[in-house]
């Protein structure tokens, strides 16, 4: 087992990392920012260094500050959480270079997987349904419409390197291609530094489907009940839930086989996530995640597992204690707590809190690094909680989580709880299998909608 | 961190250039209170409590919370307890590290140090260095004066922030 | 904001000039309190607590958790509400109900009440009956004074220590 | 189903029942004394009404107020919590007298469990295995000489009426009879009002183990795993865990079968619980409580059933949701926090609670009413928190529940977390299968032993 693991993060997801590692007796070395020396990670680990300022350049992407406090504590290995430099490759290049081991899969793993035109190439050829489109990138205008004239229109131009929407254009008829190229092609440029474009058929009603896989150093493989993340806004996942519901009974085996052959095929190690769109009846492969994602706590609560001690079993040369298909066991929800004021189109809010009250109670799992009286900065993301519930039936989960959310009290600055009360309300939620359109759809942030009973105590005059 | 002030006593006026060094001092130190007495004169300026790491401590509400972060920390591992300790130096300037690694006070095995207590410093001039990754950065001095202290062990490894020589800065 | 320190002066002209000074300072410069002293002489100088919104949420250690329950509220159904407005009824004394049950004015129904306001009450006189569990509970006054205000409905429930009168009491 | 109960407790008890309340859609009503104004209690149930001063007497065991706010607020059901009036039989016989439905057995039930005579005699009915010992109360010391002769010494002179030791003796021989016989009799008499008494064999290293039981009206009825709750202090459960470890198969379904059956016979109605002494390999039935448990959590964890929803379904006229034999799954552990100094006797503390943090992560639960800024009061008991943490096995529980613990910060008053801590450290505690005498046989209270590390925070100058 590995012996001493530094934490390449912060918030929940480092304090995470350090109760995993606590309970497998592995010592735990956090490392901060200046703007974090009061924060719960530092202070819950055994060992913890200040490696920069608040910015995160100059701290949590800052990689030989990071490498030099591993030297430093002698850490045997790096955890990097999500974010930050999780996906990473050179910096995962760097730690295999400096002998500390980089829990994750290998850098090639990251590089090949990272880039959205080798990924798909990489998947179809594991026999995973792609999104019919371009083989790979798009070296101009007329490569675009070829793709056209052969899958159809619309048609969905993406940025290789890309992500969070950025490099990416919907085009309607083969007159439009001309424009979109272009500007989908300078604004991947600005963005990743790499203006190359994709092609792929645009799907409009479709369902964000993932699938959790784990997979040990010898080839041993994982694959948990289908998580469904399409309750986004602007392409952040707001609200996750294992299993799909209404999902077909094929759809599901269909995409934990495919992401199983795909682990295989990669000879991937460690955790992941291979995401998918699902649109009539049909899922096609959009990208895989090579590490922990926020919402993998959807996944513990119903396949009862602890997928961060598998992760650093693995990375320790263990095998792993599941494989193959692993059953679930009733229903979970993860609702994302941010500080976000969702009546002012999500605008972040800073500050400290003041009355902080999570839920307890039965099938109630928070993970947060709040306290009553925490600061909570501008510097980094707006994630304040991830609060999970869990239940034998989906509508028993529904009610458990308009419970926990309603007793859900942070004071002093807006969030998303009333966002989160409004959509359980919400009958096409209820009813289950929502587009990823959902939330851009309806007006769920209206005044007095939803509002936690102990959130407006902790504000009486307003 | 420092305290300003040379209170000039006696005099019938007030010293009001004192207060207001002692404040603008204050304001941009961060320090939490700064009190100067000599002879029956005695000043005192303290921040604002939410300033100060106070606000950032668990929620006491109104009293004393002060003490909190910093003894959070137990392992004697970080910076801020050595910046907490700062106001007690009186007018000595800390040169802080710029990058986390090993704190070496010699340019080389076997080799001096770049400066001993007791040395004038000019502002630029090399303190020591902090390997980090193998890569040697020489840490200049941002002021001159005098070296009072050094803070930091030799081929210890020093966190980011860190206090690393006190200089008493020349007038 | 405010100064401390009614400094007595002795017939020397108080330093007022000066403390708005220190005031403009403290003002200006966001520090949170000055305080000088020269011989018999002290100012204090201090910045206003920004304890508003924080009184307002729950945690409040050791001080006023009042404000925070009645907001909580929200119906109106908790006698705290009522004992908050009570200090500002001057001089009133409230009757509360020693009992959870249903209040009546009167001692059976299509009789008259046992008190009008404007009515003088001798302490120990009923004013009304708080029914429980079947059993009719006479409700006594506590003061001897004049009926000033019936606070609660007849007919309606009425919580333990809710108040149930305003009556001011003889001189 | 129910259409608004009546929570007649207060403290983390009343969340429990309002948190299930809200999840089946049922109102809640708290009841409050003064001294409970700012109590989550109050503030998260659907009404909240004030029933008399902070002293119990005239609040939560205030029977005429309790009814009367029942009326007043129109709730058809009162849900009694554990202790205040959760076992007095007068108080169940006056709630079905004003159509008022009581959560629990029927009246006459509770009282019959009540008494420990009659109770023993009940259970041997149901062929359930009782300490060797009196048919019923001993009239005189003559017949505990004639029970002495009869199963041995050392023998156990008990009050009827029973409960936390008094009117309790041990007798090593004859000839202790009769000053033993004397003394319990007047004790139980001051303390219970019934000062009669019967005696059976005392054993020594023993285990308190018990089943926690369903009946639903139709005659169904649901037996779960067993817990341990053998880690006492003065009779006063402290850790209690679910399986029992090292418990032998035979024994495990004997006790499950046994209560069962006990269970079949009352025609019980409601949740219970059996408890059992289990000694020398056999086990001996001890009493029943007739109502919900401190440590029912333990249950919910491995069985995955929410057993206050199976109390509300039942006294709604519904039927059990599981029966038989419910299987369990891992280990669970549950820790009372309680605002007591281990170091010093015990002694209760009391005061307003500065920082406060819950742990959080996978696997753990907290049932707890305590915010930053709860006044801890002096007429109430002294529990401040339930600590549940579940893993795959109990070596996985253990750790949990060391991590969480070290987590867990409640500064301002002294309490058992550090003394959990220790206790999870103690070799015999962690082979398992401790006796009852555990804590009282060993120093786990020394200074400085398992300090939880954010208490610490809180205190910096302790």
């Amino acid at each position: 087992m590995l012996k001493k693991v530094l934490v390449a993060n912060r918030g929940e997801i480092a304090l995470r990392v350090i109760r995993a590692c606590r309970e497998l007796g592995i010592r735990s070395v956090a490392v901060y920012s200046t703007a974090d020396a009061d924060s719960l990670h530092r202070l819950l680990a055994d060992e913890a260094i200040c490696i920069g300022p608040a910015h995160p350049s100059g701290s949590y992407l800052n990689i030989p500050a990071i490498i030099s406090a591993a030297e430093l504590r002698g850490a045997d290995a790096i955890h990097p959480g999500y974010g930050f430099l999780a996906e990473n490759a050179r910096f995962a290049e760097i730690c295999e270079a400096c002998n500390i081991k980089f829990i994750g899969p290998r850098s090639e793993t990251i590089a090949l997987m990272g880039d959205k035109v080798s990924a798909r190439r990489a998947a179809a050829e594991a026999g995973v349904p792609v999104t019919p489109g371009s083989d790979g990138p798009c070296r101009n205008a007329a490569e675009v419409k070829h793709v056209g004239a052969e899958v159809g229109y619309p048609l969905l131009i993406k940025a290789s390197a890309g992500g969070g929407g950025k490099g990416m254009r919907v085009v309607r008829s083969e007159g439009e291609v001309d424009a979109a190229y272009t500007s989908a092609s300078r604004e991947a440029g600005a963005a990743f530094g790499d203006g190359s474009v994709y092609a792929e058929r645009y799907l409009e009603k479709l369902r964000h489907i993932e699938v959790q896989v784990l997979a040990d150093e010898s080839g041993v493989t994982a694959a948990f009940p289908e998580r469904d993340c399409s309750v986004q806004r602007r392409y952040q996942k707001l609200l996750e839930e294992s299993p799909a519901p209404g999902l077909p009974e094929g759809a599901r085996e269909g995409m934990k086989k495919a992401a199983a052959s795909l682990v295989e095929r990669l000879g991937y190690t460690g955790a992941g996530t291979v995401e998918f769109v699902y649109s009539g009846g049909e899922f096609y492969f959009i990208e895989m995640n090579t590490r922990l994602q926020v919402e993998h706590p959807v996944t513990e609560s119903v396949a009862g597992v602890d997928l961060v001690a598998e992760q650093l079993r693995v990375a320790s040369g263990e095998g792993l204690s599941v494989s193959g298909e692993v059953p679930g066991r009733g229903h979970a929800i993860e609702f994302r707590i941010n500080a976000e004021d969702p009546r002012r189109g999500f605008l972040p809010q800073t500050g400290p809190v003041e009355f902080y009250n999570p839920p307890g109670g039965p099938g109630v799992r928070v993970d947060s690094h709040l306290y009553a009286g925490y600061k909570v900065s501008p510097y980094y993301d707006s994630l304040l909680a991830k609060l999970i519930v869990q239940a034998e039936t989906r509508e028993a989960a529904l009610r458990r989580g308009a419970r926990a959310l309603d007793e859900f009290a942070i004071s002093g600055l807006d969030t998303t709880l009333p966002l989160h009360l409004a959509i359980l309300e919400d009958e096409d939620f209820r009813r289950g299998g929502v587009y990823t359109d959902f939330l851009a759809e309806r007006e769920l942030t209206g005044a007095g909608a939803g509002l936690p009973r102990l959130a407006a105590v902790g504000r009486p005059h307003a | 961190m420092n305290n300003g002030g040379e209170p000039k006593g006696e005099g019938k006026a007030l010293p009001l250039d004192d207060v207001g060094r002692l404040v603008e001092l204050l304001a941009a130190s961060g320090v939490g209170e700064i009190r100067v007495r000599q002879g029956e004169l005695e000043i005192t300026v303290k921040a604002k409590p939410e300033a100060t790491t106070l606000a950032a401590a668990p929620p006491p509400v109104g009293t004393t919370v002060e003490p909190l972060p910093h003894a959070a920390l137990g392992s004697g591992t970080s910076s801020l307890e050595a910046r907490a300790e700062a106001p007690g130096t009186n007018g000595l300037h800390a040169v802080r590290s710029p990058v986390v690694g090993t704190f070496y006070r010699a340019p080389a095995p076997g080799e001096g140090p770049y400066v001993e207590v007791g040395d004038t410093v000019r502002a630029g001039q090399t303190l020591c260095i902090v390997e980090a990754m193998k890569l040697m950065n020489e840490i200049p001095s941002d002021v001159s004066g005098e070296v009072v202290e050094v803070l930091a062990e030799n081929s210890g490894g020093v966190e980011y922030d860190q206090p690393l020589f006190h200089i008493r800065p020349e007038a």
